[in-house]
């Protein structure tokens, strides 16, 4: 949670100095529902995220110089430099995205979860999507499709009582998001995010589930972003101080780390190693993306088309093409 | 409605692209009390991209609707109203979304008119921003209209500057058929003159030569047109080229007859797209001259556009991808013979 | 509810005859459902439907003979011999289509109610749909902005088990359809469809409600339909002749009539009567069909746009352009 | 998988469009376990078009699994699965249904690998039938099948005949990106010659000349390919002209090369397309053969298409939309001179 709290920090600084540019959605607030819901996944279970995703990534353990290089659009990003902010990705990891589209993520997910049962996999799929995609057609449509098919996913709503300015209230009929886990007879519980252990609690339930009985679920998650939506917005016209306060009175890492004290589970100076060591490894992460070259602009065209025989399927295409499409049919394909 | 000059007795404001389109919004929202807005996030945010600004204090939440995330249940709720009599203007937040809604566009709103034989209609505007320059990557930069525009039923509207912005909206308002207004994020800035005259509405399907040249065409719309202009003066301050600019303003229904008229003139083309070019505008475009000027042409028609991936995130790849003054004004000292072969 | 069945008995015999062509999706066996449903409506009131639209058009009062012509594809069809058996509409009726993209009427339905009520409106909408139709994402958008919007709408379901030969229990994760209402927070009901008072009763009640309290609900009504998908499916791969011999043995017609004459609220001789007319009443339609012209050839562009500037809008269009396209930029614009 | 004409050892079966497809997955299937079809009534029901009949039973729910009518949903979770390597064959109803999951098409499969560069792909195939000529209407009888022949990241191959339905098909699920492969309804019952070698697989992205001649090159792809034959049989009859017909068989990539090097030698060119012309696949064929053949060219190219209204119900109205082969005839004596211009 540090972790995220401390790269996110940073990422808004690098953001103002340039370095980083798009779209940009900062989760400042949110580490706990995060690192809760991501902590029980196993090695070979998998992840989906939308495009709120630096905190997901590094919780899923994605190595942060690579996310950091993504942000600064550098080849050594996650994505080579491609995605950018909302398009992390590490295929090793399980973290499969970073995704731009709201709820365009959960029938990629669902189909994931399908692949793992077509394969016999004992693995789970935790897919998580904003408070405001329970309102988009692709939600309904990847829930029924976890129900009848039996297929091993969590559905992670992180409720942070926003889709951009909206509230849930005002966006959703019904308001409290889990119960519409209902409309597929399916599971569905809401938790505190702010407490990191309790998600973490309820989220290795249902992602035990997932992988034991093969049954889907929803996790509501309720926890709130400090920030605005975007770094483009100062998050304040639709919300009050006041609002905001409160929340950050409940900040998961102070909840936690208080907790720790007081349960005598760690003592200040382990915090502050922690602390020390987040602090070294985010300048690390800093240095290794300002290290890392951009992409050659020569390379505008690969990664377009994987198949081996693409180029020559594309080699007929030239004449008459127009100025433009010529990257299309350079040599560049694929990898 | 085909004003096109200002009335005499009325003056112009210089104002923003994007200050233009809230102008015309505001004055059909006055105007006719059938008109209302629906969208994301246009009421208590102002707009993603702040077009609605102050619209939803003025004019409340019924006539300035906010929408939850379901593109295709309100654009589907903006058909249903229209075949009502009402005159929804849908914004779509940026066009990239739109994908979501494309069944009740192409399925229902532009087919809803001939498939009952006439005996309803559906006046209805969709606008939106389209692509891309700001790095916000392969699925929030795309400049796909041409399928609207291919689409029988549709009208497709792209205005490149604030009075077009202004006029055209204001015309698809009170169309009674489905238009589709596209608003390039780069134009929001584009200032410009605009009549204060209420009543200024620009026809539909009327393209505009935005500066007169003899030694070639260039064609083109939205932002393009802009990027055009700036080329066309290059090239006559550092090439003594005359280049006549074309804005077409207008898709689907397509002013060939002004595109023809000029190149008839000039004897060489060039179409100019932010979007891809296979299978975009520019195909139509350049399909349509050869037929109508093949006597006059000196040299094939040539286009230029977005380099045919999707948008890349890095800095100097976004750059590399997209059209710009440098590769236009290549192109069109290379069709004038003027300038290396850059088509090879 | 005969009038209904006799008129599709005659069109499977007009179809096989090749006077009726393309799509044509029989209801035999759904009259309770439709005539219940639909009976309640007010004259201002507004009705939407899928592509099974033949009974609900009757249902709703559009003229038998209209319905015949546009089946056979002539101008006196009631979409003049352009929407064929799948987009009738009678918009002085308040019917207003006919639509056939599974869940495409949803939205518009929606947006229906969503005007009568900006028109300060005492009517409201009902929205027929397919029990497979609820998979669909439009459903859920739909649903959610009439929850949301206080809306005067019914969404009505006609569950009559299959999707052409999908079973609900297979295509649903949660099957009780009308429970899927609770989702939107919403009133969701459930009526024997072979019991035509039974759902007149829970129809009037609720488009009451939508029309009094401004408030939308799904009825969801159980029925069976005798005939395949369409057809040109025998309908027999997917189901057993003892399922359907089973419903047939509930006919909403007989059960309907027998009640009537078991509480002597009409004789045989009324009964006779209206059979009598119906047979005429569908004669007559045919009669009408055959004696309407086709769409004269030459009127194909006609009505692709209605703005009366149209014409002038596309009259510059025509230099360059190709073969085929040339009916857009005839003066046939509009009507 | 280049293999165009049939290995010597192996003769050939006659058999229906549709049968071929059939045969292609059911060979796949077989070779490849991690194949599998997905796609609403395509089991027990055995398809809409019976295009799959017989394969459920013999590979099961598993191997041919049936949806809900969820078109976003399960093309999206075809897209995952393709992503973890797995090779879905979705079954599209009919390409009209496709609009309802445009988005996970264009902005997910087409995306995928270049977005995440190069990190993870998407082998993913999406067939289906397209076209109108049955009566259908409005919402069931589109061809915009060039909409995603415009989208970079995605392949599109429209096959005519029988041994192209099956070896096409093969080569799109054999291949590692996103391919949408489209079947006009009319094309399913047109016989043909196929292989018996299982592992016949043609190129995509090779156009094929059908036909040859040396008067006019007559351009399409899909069922047109197939009317175009037809015509080019009625000008030599009738009129003593020699055609070349060019089957394209794919759009993205698309085969200029062979389009071109035909015009060269016959100096006209009519592209034809069951689809609206206007901003469709011809004009992108015409704008490539214009600049490619500028000085080879003796009469502009010319388009046929499909009326540019929403397909009518009535059967003469129909019948006056579709092209037909009398249409296509007429076109291409127009652009010989030899009969009266019917492009006015
Ligand atoms: C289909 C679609 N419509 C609109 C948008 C623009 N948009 C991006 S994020 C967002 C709000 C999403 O809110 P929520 O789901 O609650 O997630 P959060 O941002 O709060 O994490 C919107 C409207 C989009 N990306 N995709
Ligand atoms: C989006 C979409 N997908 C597929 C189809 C093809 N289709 C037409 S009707 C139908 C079955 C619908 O079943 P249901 O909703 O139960 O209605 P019923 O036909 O039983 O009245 C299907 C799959 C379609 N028209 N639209
Ligand atoms: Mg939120
Ligand atoms: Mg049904």
């Amino acid at each position: 949670m540090a972790l995220i709290r401390v790269f996110e920090e940073e990422v808004e600084r690098q953001y103002k100095r340039a370095r980083i540019g798009g779209y940009c959605h900062l989760a400042s607030g949110q580490e706990g529902a995060t690192v809760g819901a991501v902590h029980p996944l196993l090695e070979h279970d998998l992840l989906f995220s939308s495009y709120r995703t630096h905190g997901m990534a590094l919780a899923r353990g994605v190595d942060p110089d690579a996310v950091m290089a993504e942000l600064f659009g550098r080849e050594g990003g996650s994505a080579h430099g491609r995605g950018g902010s909302m398009h992390l990705l590490d295929f090793s990891k399980g973290f499969l995205g970073g995704w731009g589209i709201v709820t365009g993520q959960l029938p990629l997910a669902t189909g994931a979860a399908l692949a793992l049962n077509y394969r016999g996999k004992p693995n789970a799929v935790l897919c998580e999507l904003g408070d405001a995609a329970t309102n988009m057609g692709a939600w309904h449509e990847s829930l029924n499709l976890a129900g009848i098919w039996d297929l091993p996913i969590v559905f992670l709503i992180l409720n942070n009582q926003y889709g951009m300015g909206t509230t849930v209230e005002k966006a959703s009929a019904e308001p409290e998001l889990y119960k519409r886990a209902s409309a597929f007879k399916m599971h569905g519980e809401r938790v505190d995010g702010q407490d990191v252990e309790a998600v973490l609690g309820a989220a290795d339930r249902l992602l035990r589930r997932a992988r034991e009985e093969r049954k889907p679920s929803v996790l509501e998650v309720l926890t709130y972003r400090y920030r605005g939506h975007s770094v483009a917005d100062p998050g304040t016209s639709y919300r009050t101080e006041v609002e905001i306060e409160s929340w950050k009175e409940r900040d998961p890492i102070a909840l936690y780390r208080q907790r720790l004290l007081d349960e005598r589970r760690v003592g200040e100076a382990q915090i502050e190693a922690i602390d020390a060591r987040v602090e070294k490894r985010v300048e690390h992460a800093v240095a290794f993306a300002e290290a890392s070259p951009e992409p050659p602009t020569d390379s505008l065209p690969e990664h377009l088309y994987g198949d081996p025989d693409s180029a020559r399927q594309f080699s007929r295409m030239r004449p008459g093409s127009p100025f433009g499409e010529r990257e299309l049919v350079l040599d560049g394909l694929g990898r | 409605m085909s004003a096109v000059a200002p009335t005499p007795s009325f003056g112009t404001t210089t104002m923003s692209y994007r200050e233009a389109v809230r102008l015309a919004l505001r004055e059909e929202l006055l105007r006719d009390e059938d008109v209302f807005l629906m969208g994301e996030e246009i009421g208590v945010f102002e707009g993603s991209y702040k077009v609605t600004a102050g619209l939803f204090r003025e004019f409340g939440p019924v006539r300035v609707r906010e929408t939850p995330i379901s593109e295709e249940g309100f654009v589907g709720a903006g058909i249903g109203a229209a075949m009502l009599g009402l005159r929804p203007v849908i914004e779509i937040m940026t066009l990239n979304f739109i994908l979501v809604a494309m069944d009740q566009v192409v399925n229902h709103a532009a087919k809803i008119r001939y498939m009952f034989g006439g005996e309803v209609g559906c006046p209805l505007v969709i606008r939106t921003p389209n692509g891309g320059g700001s790095q916000l990557t392969a699925q929030h930069s795309q400049s796909f209209e041409v399928w609207f525009a291919h689409t029988p039923g549709m009208k497709v509207v792209a205005p490149s500057t604030p009075a077009d912005a202004r006029g055209l909206l204001k015309a698809a308002i009170r169309d009674d058929d489905p238009v589709l207004v596209v608003e390039n994020l780069q134009s929001y800035k584009v200032r410009g003159e605009v009549s204060d005259d209420p009543d200024e509405v620009f026809e539909i399907g009327r393209a505009r030569v935005t500066r007169e040249g003899h030694d070639i065409t260039l064609v083109a719309h939205s932002f393009a047109a802009t990027r055009a202009l700036r080329v066309a003066d290059r090239l006559q301050n550092d090439h003594g080229v005359s280049a006549e600019v074309i804005d077409l303003r207008s898709l689907r229904p397509l002013d060939t007859e002004t595109v023809v008229r000029s190149v008839a003139k000039t004897n060489r083309a060039l179409c100019v797209d932010e979007g891809w070019s296979t299978y975009g505008v520019s195909a139509e475009i350049t399909a349509r001259i050869q037929r109508a000027c093949f006597d006059d042409l000196d040299a094939p028609v040539e286009r230029v556009g977005l380099a045919e991936v999707p948008m890349p995130y890095a800095k100097n790849l976004e750059r590399a991808a997209l059209v710009n003054d440098e590769k236009i004004e290549a192109a069109a000292l290379s069709v004038l013979g003027l300038g290396p072969d850059v088509f090879r």
